[in-house]
């Protein structure tokens, strides 16, 4: 089944390998791949954008196994997920939303990751992570609430072991590494993956969850989206190197991952999780993939780029190369894409009902949940508010 | 026509709050070339508020510059940048991501001129917009200025319309101090007359903003408005109130509340902020120290309750609203 | 002799409060195996007022873990730990180096208990030594409790003496909402009775450990054996005072404060913290409001400058000293 | 002149950096040794513990043309600090002092780099530089006013382009990345130098500073003394592989000096400011050295460390192997080591006579310098301040 060019490409990786006197992360073998070709680092690429198998000697092994029905479950997967996500922009622009962070482009980033997780794995998402939280099993009704402005978070975290979106950039970097001293510390042997961004990397708390995590030997993958912008600010603002160099400096490996290649960030990830349960501590994924969309809804991409890269990008599409390879190289039939459009819109319509038949939270809630055990005075304001809201049917004369 | 009446007519522009400080940036980027500006996003963006729009394009990378994410950062590097002669006025996109700098402003940024016997001046402004009201997700609608008040070293001070906005900018630039600006969010779009040549008044004076003799409302940037309605309600029932635009919470602005307070007899403050160890905390206390026999009720606050900024659908509930000021302004006249 | 008696006895220690909370710490251990102890030299050092001394050493490298010199990774990993089912016990080294955590504690500790909806809960205890008094350099002699009060999610306590710190340590250990947990420095070698087996009074309750007539004081952590103090001197010149010790500085008990003013009819606040904006202000608003027709003066407040922490040379000047509560005392008394 | 090992070791330095397909950094060079002698990361050394010369191809240039007399001016540098240092421990002991924090065992990293620097360049320090404050030509009366509470901070920054010391640990790193941004813009050819420890390497704010200096390419050196201790935490407690290797992730170089070799840290600081200067950004210089004390006064390191360790180091003594290469190397006679060890008494004479007589601070000094243009309050708690101090005097019936 393997090609020539595929063994040609496992020897020059192999004799990669012996001219490395430790030689034994990814990072190490990557970063040497940069040196020899400066322009652009090396990505772990399995699947080409046109839907081609390429070989990877070091990560072959973790899709080796994969069949078709999973295949196309990844693929579904990313459709739906890019359907939900087209759909809840949509309720954005009908007003039944107040924002919405689209994810479209960074499916394959985010189910290859997100399908790599075993189940009693956790994970510490941003706030785009729709892709994880739907490999998680969450709702994906569930996961606009917040952006409906209902609640703050609209699930349980241990339910799915899918910690509630955190929207101040890095801050989940460190309950992640935290929760992993944890993991390590019960002897249990799952692993914790962080979600963030390019423009996260440059954060404060990134930087100590990286020492936390190296220090402690912690259980926890970095999974950075480099999705080549944070708002209007491109990678280059947040770095002058690969960004998956920087976790060599605090002792551990990193590697970069095309995040448009859902097998590549399937086995990357895998790699880095086994290697957390195994107890060798962290590592850094950077997925080299696009923000397609605007930042949020809010947001105006015109201003700040243009439209040329996002044509390249598109030639780069992680659903239409799995959808390719599929058609080449396995006995999906059309019938299953049929399948998948109708299931798709069954989901929109879904989650657009959810929305539009969430209820509007109660006025107490104010009051909810500010602690668990109770507050004096949020007890006094509380009352206070209920005498101020019954003066009103008061003064209707009830 | 005379001279001096065009002249005037060109110095008067209608601007919305968002488009005073634009042009207060500018001027102050026109006029010292010391001055830089710098932030996430202020760069082709112009912010997501647009504050800072175009600036970037007529003033060059160097002035207007797009920094990494990362608030200590910016913080940081503008303290370095000050010490070496310039004037950074930097943005932070929301209220609720300015904490991460907060070890920079409060124990560097603050402290930097005392610790340095006067050596060392620091001409930093923090731009903040900061309050709710705009519907926002978590983090993007909260009234810190508690928290910065309390910090030596620090200057603090809101506009709650265009004029000001404009003024205040130019005044806080030129301040020798460090100038936390708080910058009303939901009043960005708010127009009024600007008259870019006008003489400004000192910047840490309040203003009275509507005249009245039975009770004091006094507010600072986004409540100011809400104050003025409040007013003109009251006036209907045959109350009158008179309105104090703070304009400064730190240094506050006692005197001109004292003033007030002495002839109407009763004092109601209006924050966003929870109420509790809020700037009402400081203005009752001290007012009724100053006051103690003028003052024919309590002082009462009306502001956020102890809890966590809600998600944007409860908000108006949290938030003081008309009647909420109505209802302070009714207890109080009832004493 | 009685065995009752005989184990009364067996459980009365007379301990240092630094010592006492390094019991307290050591049972919570024993007690519970959630419970780790997290922070810069904690371990063989046993922290720099050896408040963890000897904890390390009994119950290993797991259990009291030294960290990586980063107060926001410190409070960061704390709350990881606590979603995965730990109760960490962090100390900040001192009340000036609290600032680079602030962030995780106001945007992630306070509110992650309603972000989730009640949800996850966060038993995180974040213990400071706080306050001046000890001759330190810049940072070490800070008191930020208002800084933290403002923001709801947290629960402020300070204890004053060795069994409050015992059992106070005990009950923030236990409770499923963060607490910051202001140790005050200055006192840490000032010996008390500690019954380890005692039934706690509830932890946000004030105590009033001197009663009076004449005036209230309200204090806590450090300034309550000063106000003790300035109770005896007043005493003297045939003024009897009631002091009262907070003991929370959120919630505050201002049941326990209306309670003695309606009874004293004048009230001073004294605290180490800066009076703008400090803990005074929010009890003078709220007292006054409650006790407008009681107070026979208004609420009068002892504490800081609004300048940055003197160098220690001068602290005594900056601090409330007895001269100045009595100073207080006496405006006070002549309304 | 040169030696033939000294030959051997330039050829095998030069073959090492072909090796390198970039090889353009100090960092990439010193981390591939590191490869394969994992043990202890190789450091740049010019003079052995036992005072002889060994010469480094790259290095060698920067003290080529350092003269007799030079060398003579970096040992009583060395000497009159540790003198100064001692003394200011003495006078805490004696209670003139309310704490020190001694910088025994650091003087060859603070005075090589303190002696690297140009009158232009500026520098950020920690708490502990006293020996880079020496070569600035700082007042060592003027450190002491901070240890002994009159201030915090005697001396005016600009006098002598050495900020004041910076007790929250690594926030100096962004002023001094933030100060070199000026400096560029400026146009300037200098350079901005920040201290900081071992332990600092942790904190979020100097990872940031990283960032920002190399996003911006900013003209500034780190320069971190590694002296194995935080307090009583050591290094691994803070990274676990060498720091200096932090740099590369951040994309600038970084190296590992012998710090208790003055040549080796003025030769590598001088390098790294060359390049600033030159317009190539950041460098981290990791100075690896010992803190032989406590970590200040109020410190017991006998909690937590054994003697043997500083034994060891005690045999690297940074003054003991200069004196020995002067004896050896050049014409330094007994003259010179007893002349300067007058010079000594009369430094510690002095410092102590201006300890002793530095004025209590006025007591409104509380009030000053609170703001550049004032502050009502402040005027008004000042105002209360002396009418308060008045009622004494009233009292005494004046
Ligand atoms: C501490 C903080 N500062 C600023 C923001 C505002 N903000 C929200 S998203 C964003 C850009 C994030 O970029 P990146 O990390 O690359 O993630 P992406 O949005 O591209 O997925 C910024 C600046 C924030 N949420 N938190
Ligand atoms: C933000 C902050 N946290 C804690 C401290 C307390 N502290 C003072 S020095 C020190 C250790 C510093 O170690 P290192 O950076 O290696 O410098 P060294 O003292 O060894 O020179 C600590 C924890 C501080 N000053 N600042
Ligand atoms: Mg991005
Ligand atoms: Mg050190």
């Amino acid at each position: 089944m393997e090609s020539t060019a595929a063994r040609t490409q496992r020897r020059s990786a192999a004799s990669g390998k012996a001219g490395t006197s430790r030689g034994r992360t990814a990072a190490k073998k990557t970063a040497q791949a940069a040196d020899s070709a400066p322009a652009e680092p090396q990505l772990v690429q399995l699947l080409t954008p046109e839907g081609q198998r390429v070989s990877n000697p070091e990560y072959d092994g973790y899709v080796a196994s994969i069949t078709p029905d999973e295949l196309r479950g990844l693929y579904r997967d990313m459709v739906l997920t890019r359907r939900f996500d087209a759909e809840a922009t949509a309720l954005q622009r009908q007003g039944e939303l107040g924002l919405w962070a689209s994810l479209l482009g960074q499916e394959a980033a985010q189910i290859g990751s997100g399908r790599a997780l075993n189940d009693e794995d956790y994970v510490f998402p941003t706030y785009r992570e729709h892709g994880v939280a739907w490999c998680r099993g969450v709702d994906p009704a569930n996961l606009l609430g917040m952006f409906r402005g209902v609640n703050h978070g609209g699930w349980d975290p241990n339910s799915n072991n899918f910690h509630l979106y955190t929207i101040v950039i890095g801050s989940q970097a460190l309950h992640a590494t935290g929760y992993a001293m944890g993991v390590a510390k019960d002897g249990a042997e799952s692993a914790v993956i962080a979600y963030f961004g390019d423009g996260a990397s440059s954060q404060g708390d990134v930087a100590e969850a990286f020492t936390f995590s190296a220090v402690y030997n912690a259980p926890v993958v970095f999974f950075c989206q480099n999705n080549q912008w944070a708002i209007s600010e491109p990678t280059h603002r947040q770095t002058r190197v690969p960004l998956y160099q920087r976790a060599q400096g605090y002792g551990f490996p990193g590697v970069r991952v095309d995040g448009n290649d859902v097998l590549a960030c399937l086995a990357v990830t895998k790699q880095a999780l086994e290697r957390a349960r195994r107890g060798e501590g962290p590592t850094l994924v950077e997925a080299f993939t696009y923000r397609m969309g605007a930042h949020t809804t809010s947001d105006d991409p015109t201003r700040y780029r243009g439209d040329d890269e996002r044509a390249a990008w598109e030639a780069k599409d992680p659903i239409a190369r799995l959808r390719a390879y599929l058609l080449a190289e396995t006995d999906t039939n059309e019938g299953f894409f049929e399948e998948l459009e109708t299931e798709s819109e069954a989901l929109g319509k879904r989650v657009r009902e959810a929305v539009r038949s969430m209820p509007e939270p109660d006025k107490f809630a104010i009051f909810e949940n500010a602690y668990a055990d109770g507050h004096a005075l949020v007890d006094e304001e509380r009352a206070q508010f209920a005498a101020y809201q019954a003066s009103f049917s008061d003064g209707e004369g009830v | 026509m005379a001279v001096e009446s065009v002249k005037a007519r060109e110095s008067l522009k209608t601007l919305a709050i968002a488009k005073a400080i634009n042009e207060s940036l500018r001027k102050a980027l026109e006029t010292d070339p010391k001055v830089v500006i710098m932030g996430e996003d202020v760069g082709k963006l112009g912010g997501v508020f647009r504050v800072t729009d175009g600036l970037q394009k007529d003033f060059g990378e160097e002035r207007v510059i797009d920094t990494p994410l990362a608030e200590s950062g910016i913080v940081g590097t503008a303290i370095g940048l000050a010490l070496r002669g310039y004037r950074p006025v930097v943005e932070i996109q929301f209220d609720g991501f300015v904490f991460p700098a907060y070890d920079q402003i409060v124990t560097q940024l603050a402290k930097m001129h005392a610790r340095s016997l006067g050596k060392v001046k620091l001409p930093v402004v923090v731009r903040i917009p900061y309050g709710g009201g705009i519907g926002a997700v978590e983090h993007h609608s909260e009234s810190p200025e508690s928290l910065f008040a309390h910090v030596a070293g620090l200057k603090i001070v809101t506009p709650s319309n265009a004029a000001d906005a404009y003024w205040m900018m130019q005044q806080a630039i030129e301040s020798d101090d460090p100038v936390i600006f708080f910058e009303p969010k939901r009043r960005y779009w708010d127009k009024d007359q600007v008259d870019t040549e006008a003489i400004p008044g000192p910047l840490h004076k309040a203003q009275v903003v509507r005249q009245g003799s039975d009770l004091t409302l006094v507010a600072y940037g986004p409540m100011v408005k809400l104050c003025q309605e409040v007013a003109d309600v009251a006036a209907e029932e045959g109350r009158s109130l008179e309105v104090l635009d703070l304009r400064s919470v730190s240094p506050l602005d006692f005197d001109a509340i004292q003033t007030s307070v002495e002839r109407t007899g009763r004092l109601v403050v209006v924050h966003e902020a929870p109420v509790f160890f809020g700037s009402g905390a400081e203005i009752a206390a001290r007012i009724t120290e100053r006051c103690f026999y003028h003052l024919e009720a309590p002082v009462l606050r009306v502001g956020g309750y102890h809890a966590p900024y809600p998600p944007a659908r409860l908000e108006e509930e949290y938030l003081p609203s008309l009647d909420r000021v109505l209802d302070a302004v009714d207890r109080a006249l009832a004493y």
